[in-house]
């Protein structure tokens, strides 16, 4: 079993190496997006430092978003994912690696940039790590939760807009937790833990639940 | 004299004759950092006084100015390349074009790079909305964009042209974009800021930053038409004076 | 020595500019290096197949 | 070994067939036919289970093939319209994750292998976009050499084939069924089958 | 030359209007990125009335954007573009009507919308005035801009998140002088006068070039 | 009428063709050939102006069609692998709208004329995404009627069409042939053709 998710993983990392620009779009995105902020709110040092925290979480959405957009559809079109649903194993595994190998792809990297984007908003060291750190819970459900949409706006014309409308609501809890954590983190470092048990709880659920979800979404795109 | 030209510019007879120049670039740019590191750390004072007081930090001027001025040369060539090569469909200069975008790409990071360094002890800060340093953020995402739409399009053709035309589009909009970092307020745009000012610089100082400048230049010449080969090799593939090379290659 | 190395005090700042330009720059020469040699691989490996697809 | 009974299948908001029966025995091969867009690819992928069909029962050794899942799929081997190859790995690679998700141990030798009698020797570690389209769809055969599978499902195999592939193809589908092992196929080309026992369904005739 | 860009007009809009969905969806992603800003940024009047015209602006931004990846790709794949390349009108002319059509199906919502958010965001009645005015004049240059990138864009996998790799960097700008203007009119509403005019100057230019820009772009992707 | 000299195409990094001339006169056919991949679509397309070729030049009445521009254009009627038509429109808003682009001033009865003739009466007004695949082709090739074009570019115009439809084809491809127009045309199927000069082109051989 652990055979499988590892080769599926290993396969998904190999085919992004071969074809850089797909990982680089993402993050990119992500840095032009936070960048527009400042231009368009003003770029008064006090006024960035409170809005830092929501800043990058919105934008970390709207590109993990528009990434999944990609999650599936390349298997889709080759016909990969269809011998993926004929085989013997269970799907939501399959899923699961995907997901993983997605999140190593596009949401490590937010994670792994944090820290300069904070500086753009003049973040304290402290808030950078609990960004960083609410970011590494955080990311990875809005993959989780992004794949179910993105398996059910598989093949659809229109899809990015629509996986978004689809999508976007059900981010708003991480949303509210992860730039949270981040604007309590300047106030007393001690109470961000709640911000970030509540993350972690939420990480658990969606790993567990997500790919059962996703993969019965993919069996009904897949018709 | 004009078919001479288009003769020189064929990715065959040029292929040879960037081979032997690489060598060149290289010892140039090996002996013109050396002139020119030696010389800023070594030729030059400490600390600088005057109306605005630097310390050591200040020698990152050796290498922030050189890079911020690459990146911007580097991208004029860029769109000098793509708009022969729009115009007059010369299939070398759309190589070059794309064989000046990683360095370019690169300068530009670096120069946002040692300026940030550069600002945590002068400004203390890493980074401000300044425009200047906002436009060369905005120029690194037009390099990156040019790369990757380039890489995005499976046909090359129509990747040679698609880029270039983005990349005509964001020189034009480069200025504009400056223009409006610098003066938000169309109010008061009077309260532009200073340019600074080459004349003002310590001779010395002014030595070795040039020094450096010029091996910067050697350098992107080395690497340019190192990844310029690479390009004709991929493109002429089958060409019969490519599997020439190859077998001659394969011998050695 | 140390002193140089010091720059006032300044060393991480000083350094750190120029070392990402030595680093970046150093990767850049040695991924031109490594791509030209996968290319002629790559290219020789190609001709040779055509070479002996010819004569089957 | 399959049985289908009484199934429908709707495709939008058009029947396409409806009370289609039939039950196959080991060494047989199914020939489905009819003209463009009467359901023979439905069909196919019903019988995959990537198709929930409107009405009707799909056995398999007697019991249905939602209830089987897994045990079935590890019987099955499907191959479509898409070749399922990804263009940007080799065909080692693709081969061998394929054979890993079929949950086979197939050493890599006997990949190299199978390549070699599918005609594509020199090619193995070629990203596959750069191979030519019949050559794409030789990868994706090999893995009937390499598929210890009973039933193939497999949709106009023949198409982008040159004749030596279409003859090599021929002769794995006979093997298979004289092993005992079952298929289902369509061509809309005429294409004589060798071997064993050959039954016929025409859809929408 | 009037009558064919009408026709062209004409048929957009009825080709929107025949599937509504996709007008909708812009409309709906826009009113979604704006709600989601309060939830990141915490929900203190006087910090979102700060922000309003910013994050307004870049959710205009990202709307837009987004829903230019469907430009010209619907006539793209069913071959109406290629026979517009060929017929004898210039095409610049057909890629100003498309545009047009475009904007009057995503852009203007948002111009009329806006009130509902300022409110969202406790603006003042005379600050909504404004933004409203400056999204009137700033929306259609970024379709306008925008267009180019579609263009270049045409066809490629992953072309929504290219797309805006492609385009956020141009549209600085605009969202320089939109926001700041909805910013002053806080202050004094006379001085909102020259970011109008500079708006209105860029919609000028914006007009004469793009559709030119576009249409050697689409004949680049169209070969 | 038409001239060709010495073209050279390229598609990614393959040269498809050089050193391609040839030169048609007013009432003549010619018919490209090759197999697939060799660069007919290549060819027709160049020779609307869509894509650009290496180097060469194509003329038409002695112009090069680069300077001619819209006034090329406006004699050209191309019909490639798609159709041009929109789903969510009717065949008559659909042929009105393409009337309008080509600068003609059409009727609506003449269209409605001219989609009897290609047999689509009773079908006039239906959105065209509800007609069969033959049936999209026909709303297409209605143009052909209605157009005055002096040059038919037609990429294997054919495919899809059942036999009453291949017939009026062929029978309006005569007609413009016979009154002293120009056609191109690529097609897998060998099919005859009955009237005029016919001149045939071998692509890759
Ligand atoms: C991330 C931060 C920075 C960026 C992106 C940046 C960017 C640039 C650019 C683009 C130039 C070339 C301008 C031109 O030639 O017109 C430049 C030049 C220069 N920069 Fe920076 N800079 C940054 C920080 C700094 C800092 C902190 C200082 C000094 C305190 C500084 C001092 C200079 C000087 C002295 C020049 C040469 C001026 C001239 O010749 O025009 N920069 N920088
Ligand atoms: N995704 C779909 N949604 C709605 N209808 C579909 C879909 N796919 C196919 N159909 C319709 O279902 C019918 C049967 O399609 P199917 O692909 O099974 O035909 P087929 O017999 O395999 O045809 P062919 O010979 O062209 O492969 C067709 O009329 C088609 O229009
Ligand atoms: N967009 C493209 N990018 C790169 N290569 C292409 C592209 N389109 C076609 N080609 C290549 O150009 C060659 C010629 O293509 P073309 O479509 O002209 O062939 P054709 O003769 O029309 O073939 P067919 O009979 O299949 O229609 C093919 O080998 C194809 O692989
Ligand atoms: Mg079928
Ligand atoms: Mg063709």
């Amino acid at each position: 079993m652990f055979r499988v998710f590892w080769t599926v993983l290993k396969r998904d990392l190999t085919l992004a190496m071969r074809r850089r620009t797909d990982v680089l779009t993402t993050l990119f995105f992500f840095v032009i997006v936070v960048s527009l902020f400042p231009l368009g709110v003003g770029t008064e040092r006090k006024v960035l430092a409170t809005l830092g925290p929501g800043v990058v979480w919105v934008a970390a959405l709207l590109a993990s978003m528009l990434a999944l957009e990609r999650l599936f559809a390349a298997d889709y079109e080759d016909g990969t994912l269809e011998q993926m649903l004929l085989t013997a194993q269970p799907l939501s595994l399959l899923v699961l690696a995907k997901v993983a190998a997605h999140w190593l792809l596009t949401g490590l990297p937010l994670v792994l940039i944090a820290p300069l984007v904070g500086m753009q908003y003049h973040l304290s060291d402290a808030a950078i790590g609990v960004m960083m750190l609410s970011l590494l819970l955080g990311t990875p459900v809005l993959s989780l939760i992004g794949a179910i949409g993105a398996a059910l706006t598989l093949g659809l014309r229109g899809g990015g807009i629509l996986l978004s409308l689809l999508i976007l609501p059900l981010y708003i809890p991480i949303l509210v937790y992860g730039s949270g954590a981040v604007q309590v983190s300047d106030i007393a470092i001690a109470d961000t833990q709640p911000y970030v048990a509540l993350l972690g709880a939420f990480l658990m659920v969606a790993a567990i639940f997500a790919p059962v979800a996703s993969s019965a979404a993919l069996r009904i795109s897949l018709e | 004299m004009a078919l001479n030209w288009f003769k020189f510019a064929s990715p065959a007879s040029f292929y040879p004759i960037a081979g032997r120049l690489v060598p060149v670039f290289w010892v140039l740019t090996l002996a013109l950092l050396a002139v020119g590191l030696y010389w800023g750390f070594f030729q030059t004072a400490d600390q600088l006084g005057g109306s605005n007081p630097q310390k050591e930090y200040y020698r990152i001027i050796f290498i922030h100015v050189p890079t911020a001025w690459m990146s911007m040369w580097l991208y004029m060539i860029l769109v000098g390349w793509a708009a022969i090569g729009l115009v007059f469909n010369t299939r070398l200069s759309f190589m070059m074009a794309n064989a000046v975008a990683p360095t370019g790409a690169i300068f530009t990071f670096l120069a946002l790079w040692t300026g940030a360094f550069w600002g945590r002890p002068s400004w203390g800060t890493y980074w401000d909305w300044d425009p200047r340093l906002t436009s060369e953020l905005a120029l690194f995402f037009l390099y990156i964009g040019y790369i990757a739409l380039h890489s995005a399009i499976d046909d090359t053709r129509r990747a040679d042209r698609a880029s270039a035309l983005l990349a005509i589009v964001g020189l034009i909009m480069v200025p504009v974009i400056f223009w409006s970092i610098n003066c938000p307020d169309p109010n008061q745009c009077a309260a532009l800021h200073q340019r600074s000012n080459l004349m003002r610089i310590e001779g010395n100082i002014l030595f070795s930053m040039l020094i450096m400048t010029l091996a910067f230049w050697m350098y992107s010449f080395a690497t340019t038409f190192m990844r310029l080969r690479s390009i004709i090799l991929t493109r002429e593939a089958e060409s019969a004076w490519v599997q020439d090379i190859l077998t001659k290659e394969a011998r050695a | 020595m140390s002193e140089f190395f010091s720059q006032g005090g300044f060393a991480f700042f000083v350094w750190g500019a120029y070392g990402m330009v030595a680093a970046l720059l150093v990767i850049e020469i040695l991924q031109l290096r490594a791509q030209r040699r996968t290319l002629l691989a790559r290219l020789g490996r190609l001709s040779r197949m055509r070479d002996t697809g010819a004569t089957e | 070994m399959l049985e289908v009974q009484g199934l429908e299948c709707r495709r939008g908001d058009r029947r396409l067939f409806s009370d289609l029966s039939f039950a196959l025995d080991g060494g047989t091969l199914l020939h489905v036919r009819g003209r463009n867009g009467t359901g023979k690819t439905t069909l196919l992928r019903s019988l995959c289970g990537l198709f929930t069909p409107e009405s009707g029962d799909i056995r398999w050794r007697g019991e249905s093939i939602r209830a089987l899942g897994d045990d079935y799929r590890r019987e099955l081997l499907y191959f479509g319209h898409l070749n399922g190859i990804k263009g940007e790995l080799t065909g080692i690679e693709n081969l061998s994750i394929a054979a890993t998700l079929d949950g086979d141990r197939i050493s890599e030798d006997a990949i190299w292998e199978a390549l070699a009698q599918i005609g594509l020797r020199g090619f193995e570690d070629l990203p596959t976009r750069m191979l030519s389209q019949g050559q794409k769809k030789r990868v994706a055969l090999a893995r009937l050499v390499l598929s210890g599978a009973r039933l193939w499902v497999l949709d106009e195999p023949f198409t982008a084939l040159d004749v030596d592939a279409v003859a090599l193809l021929q002769r794995l589908i006979a093997e298979h069924v004289e092993r005992g092992g079952l298929a289902v196929l369509t061509t809309h080309q005429e294409v004589p089958l060798t071997s064993g026992q050959v039954e016929r369904l025409d859809l929408g005739a």
